[in-house]
Formats: structure tokens, sequence, C-alpha cells
């Protein structure tokens, strides 16, 4: 996408800077369905309407939250560290933004076509702890300080097994590139990683207990690593109040907010990526069929988009029928299940690539 | 299951030279008048009795008896001089099934008792209560403050003394309706 | 300078999300590990006793009411039957047999609030929702009776404020035959969940005789594995007609008095409180409600104290009267006040998330703690 | 409270129109503070839960008052409290609004003439909006009560300062 706008336009700086900002146009959007999406999941699980008097359904809550929220005083305690208290929740922002630099939404659209996409995913999600902790740091309030130790030690134990499944993947497929991965999984759905590949032998039936146990420990860790329930411990209501960002009020807060929501389809769209191939269609593209060959990025934006809100709407459903786990049980099942269980996972699945 | 007649006896031998008394005139329940200061001992003792195994403290309650001599102040209001406080133990039995009721009384100026909560925890917030309500003065509990009402209420300021007055203001806000 | 360390006091409430109300913590902290807890209340003193002082016996019941807000019926019903039982007065059947009704609902619509906000306070949501909406049907027959959702001075000494509305006794079938899939969902749900049972189960154990020393009634005692219920043990009303059982704590899931056996008692007690009310249900007698209302209330000299099992213990009133139209003293003798002066004792050495398990299943309601 | 420091002396069409988009978005999303006092807690309790549903109206509890824009005085204040509840509102951000439910919050209710610990009414510490009669009012009173402080936040405007 870059190259083709630097073709564009002639100018580097203008190229990067709209490649940059067009993820936006995608995050607002889906944060605004997000939170109604959320919070409409939640009312009908729990046999109840939601919001209902703002536009038709509410569909205008989240936009009314928002104009509300950018006319809230910024309040800035008098105990906090000012400049770190500021600079903490567009960290956190970036930490979540940076991410999408690297998804394939559709085979011609990618923020950045680099061959080390999962490396860089890995990577630049850890920009979310600093963030953290350093908003929960600079807040100067117990509550937060908790919440901001408690999400350090949680997302940085849960990159282990995340990254541990990576590199399974990254063994069977040998590519770091995420959009090479889609590419690998393409025309139709039991060519996805998921059903052991597009390569056909009798490795595929071997790999698929293995790869369902691989996309089991890495959704249960990105729930982690985003803070969803039942490993919301950074925010755990009942305890910590509001966690990390207690102290944080108006836009501030709202930062946090879309972070969150960005995240929780930024991961959504990994696993889709590394399991359920991406913006790839599982039966194949109606602009192939119509000769439509233009119609055929449009299909892969939907399908991606599709997958990206499933997996998010699932997040939602466990967040809403399951307590919370507690600090150190949450560290147990990372230690001492996922971790060895994705290593184990690594060598099995290292083992049939090589037959 | 013994009768309050039969505890009393067995307090009565148990703790020659104090002062207990029945009351048995009143229409429900039978009420052992015990010394206030000698509360602790006796209590222990109907505890760890193997007749009487009072092992629960169902209420404890402190009572104004206001039985003192009413004066008036020139603003119409009463104070009262003289009588008693009294501390109200309801005893319960898990094992055996009974119950008896005890009541110390102390004089009004000095109202001390003393305190029963290494016998019965439950007594703890009890007697914390019944200080911060009545201002009776429990002899060795260990923390002895006020429970309900804020910290920084006015000392020697007991609500349920039936001659309480209620301030004008607390912390700058209008107490009165 | 030597590094030193020492431990963090964090404050919880009054105005915290897991207190049930206004309910202060001071927390010792060593990391998250508990060293102590401090409770503060009298947030919410409003002076009951300074009230019934001042007041007539009747002008009382109102009062008793706003206590235990959440088991309202069960606070008027202790109170009237210990002025009774000062006075004497004998009620007639029928009477006898609604107020069981209305405890046992009462009972029932407690122990759902209870529940759903102890699944609230270990992060589920959803079931709190679905309690409090069953707990509307509740409020509905009530509101039916006497007008009210929530406090409803209904029981009156000798008698009752209304009689029963005509088609109170259909809906009370309908709903416990609406209701006992429901405590299957709520099982499902919550009690069986393999989380929520890692998050209480072995949390928070609270020994028989430790319970019985600090002077624990109602479920958490019966959890510590004690069977004991002022209904069967030390009967009042007509509670000996009817054939229940007391379910105890067993330690299904972890050790005997911990989180989870005093949760589960409490779902088994809203089984038999249905059973009670359909053996109640199908005996009820016809007859007036108002034949035993006496004139004018004053009670001779005396003291009484009368103790009942509200959903949350042992709730009693010790009364004194001298003769006069107003009681003398008042005393109440509330259950979640005496349970909550046991949380030092459960919550030492667990995590902070295991304080407010703990906290919340102890159930309390702060307008009886406070008064 | 005015929400600029200058009035607008004269209002023009831009100043109304985004004035009523500010007053729409800030009626339409009141987030409460999860706070409780006492019975009235209860109620407001029933009226978030799924029968009455408080999230219809866009009203959905926070827990800390860094991200409140209504308060819900739920119950009997008293003095003990009464501090702590004036540092909450005072934690709260601008624009903010009590709603004080029930007579114990209003007046002291039943409370007002023995109640030598109980505060007689919330708007002796803090400015209230909307008085919610009952006791306790009846979730359709609340509810009533949010519909009135709406009905409120959409006269308010940036051109006169109103408190």
């Amino acid at each position: 996408m870059y190259n083709f706008l630097t073709e564009l336009t002639g100018n580097e700086i203008i190229a990067a800077f709209i490649s940059a900002m067009l993820p936006v146009v995608f995050i607002v959007p889906f944060v605004i369905f997000g939170v109604l999406a959320e919070r409409k999941v939640s009312a009908h699980i729990q046999d109840r309407l939601g919001p209902m008097r703002v536009g038709y359904h509410g569909v205008l809550q989240t936009v009314a939250d928002f104009f509300k929220l950018i006319q809230k005083e910024d309040i800035i305690a008098e105990g906090a560290d000012r400049k770190f208290f500021n600079l903490a929740p567009y960290l956190v922002f970036v930490g979540s933004y940076a991410v999408y630099a690297a998804l394939p939404f559709t085979s011609t659209y990618i923020g950045s076509e680099t061959d080390i996409g999962l490396f860089y995913i890995i990577a630049v999600s850890g920009f979310a702890v600093a963030g953290i902790l350093m908003g929960g740091w600079a807040s100067n309030n117990k509550y937060s300080l908790y919440g901001a130790l408690r999400s350090a030690a949680q997302i940085v134990s849960y990159e282990i097994p995340t990254a541990l499944v990576i590199l399974s993947m990254v063994m069977l497929t040998g590519t770091l590139s995420l959009a090479t991965m889609s590419e690998m999984q393409t025309a139709y759905f039991w060519n996805w990683n998921i059903f052991g590949g597009a390569e056909w032998a009798f490795t595929k039936l071997l790999l698929i207990p293995f790869m369902f146990i691989a996309f089991i420990i890495l959704y249960i860790s990105t729930l982690a690593e985003v803070n969803r329930l039942p490993f919301d411990m950074p925010e755990a209501e009942s305890e910590l109040v509001a966690g990390y960002s207690t102290e944080y009020s108006g836009m501030k807060f709202a930062m946090f907010f879309l972070a969150e929501y960005g995240n929780m389809f930024a991961v959504s769209a990994l696993v889709s990526v590394i399991f359920f191939g991406g913006y790839q269609s599982p039966f194949g593209y109606l602009g192939n069929s119509l000769g439509l060959q233009w119609l055929i990025p449009y299909e892969q934006l939907f399908w991606f988009a599709l997958k990206g809100i499933l997996f998010v709407l699932v997040q939602m459903w466990l967040r809403w029928t399951l307590p919370r786990v507690r600090v150190d049980q949450l560290m147990t099942i990372c230690w001492k299940y996922l971790i060895p269980y994705s290593f184990a996972n690594l060598i099995i699945i290292g083992l049939i690539t090589l037959l | 299951m013994k009768k309050a007649e039969e505890i009393f006896e067995l307090i009565k031998s148990g703790f020659p030279g104090v002062t207990v008394e029945l009351s048995a005139d009143m229409p429900t329940e039978p009420i052992i008048s015990v010394d206030p200061l000698k509360v602790h001992e006796i209590c222990k003792f109907l505890r760890d009795n193997e007749d009487c195994k009072f092992d629960s403290l169902m209420n404890l309650s402190g009572v104004d008896d206001a039985n003192g001599e009413k004066i008036k102040e020139e603003d119409d209001s009463e104070i009262i001089k003289g009588g008693t406080l009294s501390v109200y133990y309801h005893l319960h039995s898990m094992s055996l099934n009974h119950k008896i009721t005890l009541r110390a009384s102390a004089p009004r100026e000095n109202p001390e008792v003393e305190s029963v909560d290494n016998v019965w925890k439950a007594a703890d917030w009890h007697e914390r209560e019944a200080y911060d309500m009545c201002g009776i003065k429990f002899l060795n509990h260990y923390d002895l403050r006020r429970i309900l009402m804020p910290y920084d209420w006015e000392d020697g300021s007991y609500p349920l003394r039936k001659d309480y007055k209620n301030p004008e203001f607390y912390n700058g806000m209008k107490v009165p309706y | 300078m030597a590094l030193r360390t020492e431990e963090l006091i964090l404050n919880v409430g009054p105005q915290h999300p897991s207190t049930h109300g206004v309910l202060r913590l001071e927390v010792e902290l060593e990391g998250e590990l508990v060293v102590k807890v401090k409770p503060h209340i009298g947030y919410l003193h409003r002076c009951f006793e300074k009230h019934a002082e001042a007041m007539t016996y009747p002008q009382v019941i109102p009062y008793t009411d706003r206590m235990d807000y959440l088991a309202s019926m069960y606070n008027n019903f202790g109170y009237v039957i210990a002025v009774e039982k000062l006075m004497g007065i004998e009620v007639p059947e029928r009477v006898e047999y609604i107020r069981v009704i209305m405890g046992e609902l009462q009972r029932i619509a407690s122990h759902m609030v209870a529940l759903g906000t102890y699944g609230l306070d270990l992060g589920a949501f959803t079931p709190f929702l679905y309690l409090f909406r069953d707990r509307e049907k509740i409020l509905t027959m009530f509101e039916m009776t006497c007008g009210a959702r929530l406090l409803y001075n209904y029981m009156w000494v000798g008698g009752l404020s209304h009689d029963l509305h005509p088609d109170f006794v259909r809906l009370a079938r309908e709903f416990i035959q609406y209701f006992r899939p429901n405590i299957v969902e709520l099982n499902n749900l919550l009690t069986y969940n393999k989380i929520f049972i890692e998050r209480t189960a072995h949390i928070g154990i609270l020994p028989a005789d430790t319970a019985i020393n600090y002077g624990i009634t109602g479920p958490m005692l019966r959890a510590s594995g004690v069977n004991w219920d002022l209904r069967k043990n030390d009967t009042y009303s007509i509670y000996n007609r009817f054939d229940f059982d007391i379910p105890v704590g067993q330690g299904h899931m972890g050790t005997v008095g911990d989180c989870w056996d005093r949760y589960y008692v409490r779902v088994l007690e809203m089984e038999q409180s249905m059973r009670i009310l359909e053996q109640a249900l199908d005996q009820l007698p016809e007859g007036d409600i108002n034949s035993a209302l006496p004139k004018r209330i004053k009670p001779p000299v005396g003291t009484v104290y009368q103790r009942v099992e509200n959903p949350k213990g042992e709730l009693g009133y010790f009364i004194i009267s001298d003769g006069s139209l107003n009681p003398f003293r008042v005393k109440v003798r509330g259950p979640s006040f005496v349970n909550l002066s046991v949380i030092n004792e459960l919550s030492r050495g667990h995590l902070i998330a295991d304080l407010i398990a703990i906290l919340g299943s102890i159930d309390i309601v702060l307008g009886e703690i406070d008064r | 409270m005015g929400l600029l420091d200058k009035e607008f002396s004269d209002g023009n069409i831009v100043i109304a129109k985004t004035e009523d988009l500010f007053n729409w978005a800030r009626l339409s999303s009141l987030w409460q503070l999860s706070f409780g006092l006492a019975c009235c807690a209860i109620e407001m309790m029933a009226t978030s839960a799924s029968h009455y549903d408080f999230d219809r109206f866009g009203v959905m509890p926070r827990p800390t008052p860094r991200q409140a824009d209504v308060i819900i005085i739920s119950g009997t204040v008293t003095l003990k409290m009464a501090t702590r509840i004036k540092r909450l509102y005072e934690q709260m951000p601008d624009p903010k609004y009590i709603i004080s439910m029930g007579s114990c919050a209003n007046c002291g209710g039943p409370y007002w003439e023995h109640g030598y610990h109980v505060l007689k009414g919330v708007d002796r510490i803090i400015p209230v909006d909307v008085y919610v009669p009952g006791c306790p009012p009846r979730p359709e009173a609340l509810l009533e009560g949010l519909l009135k402080l709406q009905e409120k936040i959409k006269n308010e405007s940036l051109r006169t300062k109103t408190a």
C-alpha cells in the first residue's frame, strides 16, 4: 500500500501519512460498533434490551458517549505525575494501533508489507504494557498501581504461549509475513491452517488435532493479553474499582477504551489470519465466478472483518458468561498449563512437518 | 437443659461472697443480676462448667436504666444524676439448649463493667456498641473505640442515654432538622 | 539508606463496587496478601434504637423494615412476635400461616440478592440479573398484598395490615413452578462453573468452634457444618408443623465452611423454603386476620428476648417495657453485625481477590449492621 | 454551571446547533456512579436489572467517580458518610449531575426527628438537580427522575450561566 501511494503521490511523507491514517477509518467505526455490540450482546444475554432511546434501537449510543466524553472535565489529581499521566493513554493506544500496520485487510491492502509481520506484532503489542504501567504508576492511586502491576505481569506472561504457538505456525508455513500466510490458505476452507494447511498429504490429517490445540491456546492467551474477562485482572471491577484507569476522566479514558476495543479486533484478526485464512473466503470468490476482478478485494475485506468480528463476539459472549479468575490462578494457567502444552505442541508440529 | 433457678444456684455456690440476685417475677424471662466487676469470671465459669456449657453469647445490650434523680436544666431539658447503667447478657448453650439472661448494673457516674470478649469473641463488637451508645466502659477490652458514631464525635456524648442532647452542629453540618 | 519494606494500607470503601453498601475496610496488604482487615462500620447508622424509644410500639414496625431492607418481612416478623410474647397475644391460625408464607418468600428473595451479588463480586454479571428478574416476581406478590415493593410494614402486633390478595395463592404456586428450573439453571451457570469453584473452594474456611464463639448464625454457621436453624431448634410461630431439611455445608468442592459451602447452603435453602411454602399454601386456613388485633398496645413491665431465623442468621429483639406506650429500650441483635466481625479471622493470609469473595459470602446488609 | 467562562451574548445558529448536539450527547449518555447507600440502592439495582433496565436510556454504571456523570444518592446520608459523599462529588469531572433518590436523601425521611446521626437532606452539602420522592421510590419513579434530568439538560445552554 505504501509503495503504491508513493508512486501515486511521489512523496514519501504524504504516502506514509495516508497509509498510517487509513486504519483509523476502520478502527473508529469498529469501536463505535464494538461498544454498542458489547452492550447489546450483554443485554440480550441478560434478558434485557440494552440501549434503546438514542437513535433506532440505540444505534447512536456510542456516538453520544463519545461526544459526552470530549465535553468532560480533564482531571489530573494533584499527586499525579503529570507528564506520564498524560502520556500513558496515548502510549496504550499506540500499542494497539501499531498492530494494524501489519494486518493484511485484503490481498491488496496491507499497511506495511513487511516480511516479519508476526514478529513485529508480538514486539509492538508490548507498548500497551508500558502505557498501562505508566498510567497506573503516575495516577498515584493504589488501585491503579495494583491494576498496572497485575496487567504487566499478565501481559508479559501470556506473550510466551502466544509466541510459542506463533512459532509453531511459522515452522509449518515457513513465513513470518502475515500476507504470505493468508495467501497460502487460499481457495477453500479446508485449506485453512486450522485444517492442516493447503498441502495435500497424510500429514494434513495428523496436524488437525494439534492445530486445534494451538488455536485454543492462542485464543486463550490473546484473551488474556487484551485483558478481557475471565482474565480482566487489571480492571477487575469488584476488586480494583477500575484498575489502571481509575483516575482517568474524559478523553483520556476514551483513549483507553478505544485501545481496548482496537486491541480486541487486532488479536481476533491475528487469530483469524493465523488459523482461519485471514481475508480468504471459505468458498471461493464471487468476483472470480462473475469475472469481476475488482470485486475481490471488497469481498476479502468483508471476510476479514466478518472473521474478526466473530471472534470479538465470542470474546463478549465469554465475558458475560464467566466469572473472573484470581490473579495467582491466572499465572498458574499460563505457566503450568499453557506454556508446557504449547511447547509439546511445538515439538509435535515440528516433527510432523519434518515427515 | 437447666432452668434459670438451677443455674442461679450453680453460680451462687461457685462464687461465694459475690452478690448475685434472681428476679423471677419478670413475665417472660428470669434475670440474674451479677456484680459488674465479676462478670468475666462468672461468664467464664458459665461457659466452661459441664452443666451449663453456655458456648454462645446471643446478645449483649447496654441500657440506660434512667432510675436516678432527674434534674431540670434551665433550657427545660433534663439531666439524670445517679442511678445505674446496665448491661444485659443473653447466653445460650447450643449443646444443652438452654438460655439465661444476666444483668450487670454499674453506677451511672462511673459505669465500669468487665469485658467478656475473651470468653466469647462475639462480645467484642457488642461491647464497643454499648460503649458507643451508652458510654459503658468495659475493662480489659483490647480495642474500646466508638463503632457506629464517627471517631471524632464529641466525647462524653452517648446517644442512647436518656438525657442525651443532640449537638447543633457536627463538622459544620447542621444536625437538627 | 537501607531498603525497607512496609505494609501497604488500602482503603476499601465506603464507596467501592463490592462492599455491598457503605462498609469501609482498612486492609493491610503485603503485595496482594491480606495481613489484616479492620472493618469500620457506622456509615449508615440511622439511630433505630433511639427512634424505637421515641415511638409507640406499632410505630416502630416501619423502622424495623428499614434495618435489613432485603428481608423486611422477616424483620417485622421478629419484632411483632416479640411484642406478642410480651403481651401474651395468641394470633389466629390464618395470620400465622400468612406470616410464614411471607417470611419464606422473603427468604428466597433475600438469598437471590445474596447469590446474585456474590456472582457479581466474582465477575459474573449475568446470574445477578437473572436472579433479579426472578426476584421481581416475588416483589409483585408482595406489592399485590400490601402495596409496597421493598419496605412493607405488613405484619402488625396481633395481625396483619391486609389479608392476602385473592390471586396470591395461585401466583405463589406458579412462582414455585417457575423458579425450580431456574435454580438448576443457576447451578449450571455459576455454582458448578469451574472458575467459580476455583475461586471459592478452600477460601475463607470458618471452623465450627470459631463460628460458635464468634456468635455466627444463619447460613454461615450451617455452612461450617453445624446443624442449627432456629426454625427447628428454637421454634417459633408454626414452623414445627412443616417438614423441611436444614442444609449444612459438606465440603463438596473443598473444605467444610469455605466460601463455596456458604454459597451453596443458600442455594439449597431456597429449595427448602419452597417446600415450606408448598405445605403452607396447601394448609392455609380461612379466617379473620384481625380478630386478635389489640385496641391499645401497652405491654406490661418486663423484658423479652425473641429471636428468629432471618435469611442472614439470628435476628434478635431485646425489648424492655416500662409499662408505657413506648418501648423503654429496643436492642436489635443483627445477624450481619455479628457475622461481619469475623472477617479479619477469615481473610488473613488470603489474596485481596479472596477478601472480596469472603466478604460477599458473608452476605451483609449495612442497614442492619449499622442500624 | 455555565460551560464556558464567557457568555455568548447573542446566540447564532452555529452555537445553537453545537449546543443541541452537546446537550443531546450529555443527556443520552449519563453514566452513573455505581454507589448505593441504603434501601433505595436496592431499588436502584432493581432499576438497572433486567426488568426495568436503566441501560435503555444509556445509563451505565461506572465504579469510579472520575468517569461518572450522575451520582444517585440512594438512601440515608449519615453525618459520618456526608463528608465522603462530598468528596465523591468533588472527584467527579464537570459536567456532573445529582439525583437525590428517596425521602432520606431529600430531607431525612423518617429519620428527620430523632435521627441524631442523619443528615437531613443531601442538599445541605451538595447541589441536587432532581429529587425523587418515595420511601423507597419505585423503579418507575427513578426512571421518571432520570427523564426529568434529561429534560433539564436539554434546556441547558452555553449562552447563559445556569447556576
